[in-house]
C-alpha cells in the first residue's frame, strides 16, 4: 500500500534521514521505533508533506506522492497525527473533528454526524461542547486521532499516540487502535511505550539515527541485540 | 433562538436608524451613513483578518479599485454605477487573487506588511496616470440627482444604500460562518499546518476569504463615490484609512456583528470628541488612539464580546 | 540545596506539574526519568523559573526563590542545559560564551573563564569564530556545556543531553560531564534522561515521573533492579 | 549621500524586529519627534543642528523605553497582532499630538550651511550631506561595537535570537527588550535630526518614511543590522537612478513592488546570513 524507498532528508548538511526504505501492506499495523532523535517523526513529515526528501521516493496504492504537498497528501487518503497535539485550540471539541470530516462530506449535517460518531469511536462524546485548548492531556491525545480518522482515511499515520498516558490508559488506547485496524484502517506508528507496541503491531521497525537499523516481527526484534543496545544504551557509557 | 433573534435586533436596528436620524436629527444624518459606511468596511475585512486571521493593511486598496472603476464607467463609457459597482468588485476579486497568489503565503507581520506596501502602490499608481485618473486632482460626478445613476437629492437614499450593502457584508460573514468554508477558515486561522494535514487546501481557502473581502470592499467604494462625487487617489488608496479599518474590526471583535459595532461606535466616537472640541484639530484622533490603546489592553479579543460577558 | 515543596504548575488549564515534593543534596547527582510526555523538562523549567509554579514552594540554598525570575536564579547559581541544546545560532561559539559569562562573572576575568571552559573542550577553541549554528549536533552539546560551566553553577540540570547524538558522542558528552564535576565536588547535578542505562549509571538517586507527579525514588540500584517499575513506568 | 542616513533611520526598525519580533508602525513618528527635537534645539540655542543629537536620542529612548516597558510588555504574550496595533495606536497618537502642539505649518529649522557647497577634487559636495554622510559611518560604527563588544549588546542578540535559552544565561530579557525599543527609537530620532535641516518637518512626515524604512529593512534581511545599512545604500541608489529615467512616484512605486516580491521571495533579505 505505501512504499518508501531510499528516502534521504538532510537538515544543514546533516543527514536526518539515510537512504530509509519500507512497505506497509494493506491491512497492517506497522511500528516505527527508535530513540528520540534517531529520525522517526522526519520519516513521518516527509511521508505525509511536511518536508520535501532529498533524495528516494514514496508511493501509495500506486501512485507516486513524493513531494505532493500535505492537503494533497491527506485527500490522496493519508491521514495523521502529531506528536505535539495540534488541536484548533479555540473550536470546540467537535468543531475541530468537523474540520476533518468536512474534507469528505460537502454538507455540514453529514460531517457532524460523522463527527459525533467519530467521537464517540475515541471516546470522546462527552467532551464534545468544550475548547479544545482546555482538555486533558489524554483527551487532546483521543482528539488527535479523531481528527486524523474523520477524514476517512485508509492509511493512518499516528505519531506517538501513546506517549504521555500512564501504563493504565495505555491498554485501551492499544485496543481503540486495533478496532480501527479492524474497520480497515492500515496504520503506521511511530511509538516510544515498546511494551505497547508488541501488542498491536505486526511488523516493526528500528531506526537508530536516521538509519533503519532492523525491521521484522515483534518477537524477533526485541531479541535483537542491536535493538536493545539503541534502546537501552551502551554498557559502557 | 436566541441568536436568531439577536440577529434579528441587530437587522432591524440597523434598517431603522436612519429613518429615525432622518426624521429626529436630519443635521446629523450624515453620521449615521458614516457609521454605516465603517461598519461595512471592517464588515469585509473581517472576512480574511478575523475569520482567517490574516490581518491585512491593504484593504482600502480594493475601495479604491471599485470607485475608480465605476466611476470611470460612468464618465467615459456612460455605464451606470449600478452597473460599474460589479464591475468594480470583479476587478477587485481579480486584483486581490494576483496579489494573494504572491502574498498569502506570508504569514503575520510580513503579511501585514507587504498589504501596507500593496495600498501605496495602488495610489502612486493612480496619481501618475494622470491621464486616465487625472492624478491628484481626482475626479468629479457630475451631479444627476437620478437613481439610474445612483444618485438622489434626497439623503436617505444613500443611508439606504450603504445599510444594503452593510447588510450584504453581514449576509456574506454568516453565510460563511454557517458553511464549509467558515469551518476550514477558522482552522487555517487556529492553526494552519494541522489545518493542511487534515487535507484542507489552505492557499485556496486564504485567497477566497481575501478575495470575498476585496470584492464587498469595492463595492463600497463605488457607494462612496457616489455619495461624495468626487474622488482622489489620497482619499481612497489610503494607508491611514486602511489602518482605520483593520482598527474597527480590532476593537469591535471577529463576532458577526462586532466590526458593526466596532465601526458605529468608533465613529461616534469620533463625531463625538470633534462636536466637543471643534477647535483643536488633531485632538479627535489622539483621543482616539488613546482609547484604542486601552482597548487592546484590557480587552484584546474586542469590545463585542467583552460586552457580551460583562454586561 | 534544593528542595520542592508540593509545586503545581500549569498550562493554560492544563496541570503539568502535580504536587511535586523532593529534595537535592549539595554534591550530588539525581536523575529524572519518566516516558516522554510526562512533565520531566516541565519540572526542570519549573526549577530554573522559565515557567511559573502556580502553588508550591521551591526553595534554593535556604531560600524561598518561588516567585524570582529565571535570570536572577540563573545569576543565583541555578544552570540548565536546555533540551535541544538551543544555542544561539548567530553568534560565534566565544560570543556564546561570553553572554553567559557576562552575567555570572561575578568578578573573574574573562579570559580566564573561557580558558577553563577550553581546557575541558579543546573543540570550542579550534571554532570558537565559527557561528553556533555551523557546528555538529556533539559540538553543539558541548558549547551548551561549556555556556552552563562558565557561569560555575552550584546547581547544574540537565535536559537530555544525549537526545539526536550517535552513541559514541553520547559517550563523550558523558565524558565531559564526569571532566566537568572532577575538582567540582560541591556541584549538584540533575539530569533529566530518557537512555535509563545511561541515566542510572551516572547517578546516584532516581526519581521516576508520570503524568506530572512522583510515582517513585529510590537510589539508582533500587530502580534499576525494580523489573516491575521499568515494565509499568519507563516503557522498557 | 542620504543611504547612510536611510541606513541609520531603518537600523532601529530592523534592531527592533529582531527582538520583538514586530514591525514598529510607530517608528516614522519616532523620526519626526527626532526632526522637532532639532527644530526646537536650533531655535533656542542658536547651535549648529549635530549638536542636537545627543538630546534627541535620550529624548526619544525614554519614551521608547517607557511606551515597551509599561505598554507592549503588557500584551506581549498575546502574539504579536495586539503589539502591532499598540504601535500603530502610538504613531496615530505622536502624529496627531504632535499637531496639536505645534500645528501642521511646515518648519524648516534655520541653519546656515544649508546652502554651502565644497569640493573635493572634482566632485562638489552640499554640505549637509557630507555631514549626514560622515555621522552616519560614525553611528554605523558605534552601533557595531555596541552590539558587538558590550554585555548589553550580546544580551540583544542572544535575545533575538533565541529569548529563552538567553534568560537560562542570566539576561534579563525584560529589560534587554525594553532597552532594544529605547535603543531602536533613539536611533530613529538620530536619523530625524540629521534629516532635520533637509527636510521640511510636519506632524505626519513619519508616514512619509515609514514604507521606505520597511523596504530597506526587508531587503537587507529582517533583523540584521549590517543588512539595514547595505539595504539603505541599495534604496538610495535605486530611487535616485529611477528618478533619472522615470518619474520620482513611479520609483516609489517600483521599489514598493520591489519590497512585495522580495517579502515573497527572499524573506531572508538580499544579503541575510544563513546557517547553513
Amino acid at each position: 500500500m505505501l512504499q518508501v524507498k531510499g528516502i534521504t532528508k538532510k537538515f544543514g548538511g546533516v543527514a536526518a534521514l539515510n537512504s530509509v526504505s519500507f512497505d506497509v501492506g494493506k491491512g497492517e499495523v506497522f511500528a516505527i521505533i527508535g530513540p528520540n532523535g534517531s529520525g522517526k517523526t522526519t520519516l513521518f513529515n516527509v511521508v505525509a508533506g511536511f518536508h520535501k526528501p532529498d533524495g528516494g521516493s514514496i508511493s501509495f496504492e500506486g501512485k507516486d506522492i513524493t513531494g505532493w504537498q500535505p492537503f494533497r497528501v491527506a485527500q490522496a487518503g493519508i491521514a495523521r497525527s502529531f506528536q505535539n497535539t495540534r488541536p484548533f485550540p479555540d473550536l470546540t471539541t467537535l468543531d475541530n473533528v468537523v474540520v476533518g470530516a468536512l474534507t469528505r462530506h460537502r454538507n455540514i449535517r453529514e460531517a457532524r454526524s460523522k463527527a459525533e460518531e467519530v467521537m464517540a469511536t475515541v471516546g470522546l462524546g462527552g467532551a464534545a461542547g468544550m475548547q479544545a485548548k482546555n482538555l486533558s492531556i489524554q483527551d487532546r491525545k483521543r482528539l488527535e486521532v479523531a481528527k486524523a480518522i474523520a477524514t476517512s482515511p485508509r492509511l493512518l499515520l499516528l505519531d506517538e499516540p501513546m506517549a504521555g498516558l500512564t501504563g493504565e490508559e495505555i491498554p485501551d488506547f492499544v485496543s481503540l487502535i486495533k478496532r480501527l485496524n479492524e474497520s480497515g484502517m492500515t496504520i503506521l506508528l511511530i511509538e516510544h511505550v515498546l511494551y505497547a507496541i508488541t501488542k498491536v503491531a505486526d511488523r516493526l521497525m528500528v531506526m537508530d539515527n536516521g538509519n533503519k537499523l532492523a525491521e521484522g516481527a515483534p518477537g524477533d526484534i526485541m531479541n535483537d541485540s542491536r535493538v536493545l543496545k539503541a534502546y537501552i544504551g551502551e554498557d559502557d557509557a | 433562538m436566541l441568536r436568531l433573534g439577536e440577529n434579528a435586533y441587530w437587522a432591524m436596528g440597523l434598517v431603522l436608524l436612519p429613518a429615525a436620524a432622518y426624521v429626529a436629527v436630519p443635521e446629523y444624518f450624515s453620521v449615521v451613513i458614516l457609521m454605516y459606511y465603517y461598519a461595512a468596511l471592517g464588515s469585509a475585512w473581517n472576512i480574511l483578518g478575523g475569520r482567517t486571521g490574516q490581518l491585512s493593511f491593504g484593504n482600502s486598496a480594493f475601495l479604491a479599485v471599485g470607485a475608480y472603476t465605476s466611476t470611470l464607467l460612468f464618465l467615459d463609457y456612460h455605464v451606470s454605477p449600478w452597473v460599474g459597482m460589479w464591475v468594480g468588485g470583479a476587478l477587485a476579486a481579480v486584483t486581490s487573487l494576483l496579489l494573494g497568489l504572491t502574498s498569502l503565503r506570508l504569514k503575520g507581520p510580513f503579511f501585514v506588511m507587504s498589504s501596507f506596501a500593496f495600498v501605496q502602490v495602488v495610489q502612486l499608481l493612480l496619481a501618475h496616470f494622470t491621464n486616465i485618473t487625472n492624478g491628484n486632482v481626482g475626479l468629479v460626478l457630475p451631479l444627476t440627482d437620478s437613481l439610474a445613476d445612483m444618485e438622489s437629492g434626497n439623503p436617505l437614499f444613500y443611508g439606504y444604500l450603504i445599510a444594503g450593502i452593510l447588510l450584504l457584508a453581514v449576509s456574506v460573514n454568516y453565510a460563511i460562518s454557517k458553511s464549509k468554508t467558515g469551518y476550514f477558515l477558522s482552522a487555517i486561522r487556529e492553526d494552519e499546518d494541522a489545518a493542511k494535514a487534515l487535507g484542507v487546501n489552505t492557499a485556496r481557502y486564504k485567497a477566497l476569504a481575501f478575495v470575498t473581502s476585496a470584492f464587498l470592499t469595492a463595492l463600497i467604494g463605488t457607494f462612496y463615490a457616489q455619495y461624495l462625487l468626487f474622488i482622489t487617489p489620497t482619499a481612497t488608496a489610503s494607508i491611514p484609512l486602511s489602518i482605520q479599518i483593520a482598527i474597527i474590526a480590532i476593537v469591535g471583535g471577529r463576532e458577526l456583528w462586532a466590526p458593526v459595532l466596532g465601526g458605529i461606535m468608533l465613529e461616534g466616537f469620533a463625531f463625538l470628541v470633534e462636536t466637543l472640541f471643534p477647535a483643536i484639530p488633531g485632538l479627535n484622533f489622539a483621543v482616539y488612539a488613546v482609547l484604542l490603546m486601552a482597548v487592546i489592553i484590557l480587552s484584546p479579543s474586542g469590545v463585542y464580546k467583552y460586552v457580551r460577558e460583562h454586561i | 540545596m534544593l528542595e520542592l515543596e508540593s509545586v503545581d504548575a500549569y498550562y493554560g488549564t492544563l496541570k503539568v506539574l502535580d504536587s511535586i515534593t523532593m529534595k537535592v543534596d549539595k554534591g550530588e547527582s539525581v536523575t529524572i526519568l519518566g516516558p516522554n510526555g510526562m512533565g520531566k523538562t516541565t519540572l526542570l523549567r519549573t526549577i530554573v523559573g522559565l515557567m511559573p509554579a502556580r502553588s508550591g514552594r521551591i526553595k534554593y540554598k535556604g531560600k524561598d526563590i518561588t516567585q524570582w525570575p529565571a535570570h536572577r536564579r540563573v545569576r543565583e547559581g541555578i544552570s540548565l542545559v536546555p533540551e535541544g541544546r538551543r544555542v544561539f545560532p548567530y553568534l560565534s561559539v566565544e560570543k556564546n560564551l561570553l553572554v553567559a559569562a557576562g552575567t555570572t562573572s561575578g568578578g573573574r576575568r574573562e579570559e580566564d573563564s573561557l580558558e577553563t571552559v577550553y581546557s575541558i573542550f579543546p573543540d570550542l577553541k579550534a571554532k570558537r569564530k565559527d557561528l553556533a549554528g555551523n557546528l555538529s549536533g556533539g559540538q553543539q552539546q558541548m558549547l551548551a556545556l561549556g555556556r552552563s560551566l562558565i557561569q560555575s553553577p552550584s546547581l547544574l540540570m540537565l535536559d537530555e543531553p544525549s537526545l539526536g547524538l550517535a552513541p559514541i558522542v553520547v559517550k563523550s558528552v558523558y565524558q565531559a560531564i564526569r571532566k566537568i564535576r572532577e575538582g567540582r565536588e560541591e556541584l549538584t547535578l540533575v539530569v533529566v534522561e530518557q537512555n535509563v542505562r545511561v541515566a542510572l549509571e551516572n547517578a546516584s538517586r532516581g526519581y521516576v515521573m508520570q503524568h506530572g507527579r512522583v510515582v517513585a525514588a529510590g537510589t539508582s540500584e533500587e530502580l534499576m533492579n525494580d523489573s516491575k517499575l521499568k515494565e509499568r513506568y519507563l516503557g522498557v | 549621500m542620504l543611504g547612510g542616513v536611510y541606513g541609520v533611520m531603518s537600523v532601529g526598525l530592523t534592531l527592533i524586529f529582531g527582538v520583538l519580533r514586530i514591525p514598529n508602525f510607530a517608528h516614522g513618528e519616532f523620526l519626526m519627534l527626532g526632526m522637532y527635537v532639532t527644530y526646537w534645539f536650533v531655535v533656542f540655542t542658536h547651535l549648529n543642528p549635530v549638536f542636537s543629537i545627543a538630546v534627541s536620542a535620550a529624548v526619544l529612548f525614554v519614551l521608547g523605553y517607557f511606551f515597551q516597558s509599561q505598554l507592549l510588555s503588557r500584551v506581549s504574550r498575546q502574539g504579536e497582532v495586539p503589539q502591532i496595533f499598540l504601535t500603530v495606536a502610538l504613531s496615530i497618537f505622536l502624529s496627531n499630538a504632535a499637531e496639536i502642539l505645534w500645528g501642521s505649518n511646515y518648519r524648516i529649522v534655520p541653519v546656515s550651511y544649508t546652502s554651502t557647497t565644497f569640493h573635493i577634487g572634482l566632485v562638489s559636495v552640499y554640505a549637509p550631506n557630507a555631514i549626514i554622510f560622515a555621522f552616519s559611518l560614525f553611528l554605523a560604527g558605534l552601533l557595531w561595537f555596541l552590539l558587538n563588544k558590550t554585555h548589553t549588546g550580546l544580551a540583544i542578540q542572544a535575545t533575538a535570537q533565541d529569548p529563552e535559552a538567553a534568560q537560562l544565561m542570566g539576561t534579563d530579557i525584560k529589560k534587554v527588550t525594553a532597552v532594544s525599543f529605547a535603543l531602536g527609537a533613539a536611533l530613529a530620532a538620530v536619523a530625524g535630526s540629521l534629516l532635520a535641516p533637509l527636510y521640511p518637518i510636519f506632524p505626519t512626515v513619519g508616514s512619509y518614511f515609514i514604507l521606505l524604512m520597511f523596504t530597506i529593512v526587508v531587503l537587507g534581511g529582517l533583523g540584521d543590522v549590517k543588512g539595514a545599512f547595505v539595504g539603505g545604500t541599495l534604496i538610495s541608489v535605486v530611487l535616485s537612478v529611477s528618478s533619472i529615467f522615470v518619474t520620482e512616484d513611479l520609483g516609489f512605486a517600483l521599489v514598493f513592488i520591489m519590497f512585495i516580491l522580495i517579502l515573497v521571495l527572499a524573506p531572508q533579505g538580499l544579503f541575510g546570513k544563513t546557517v547553513k
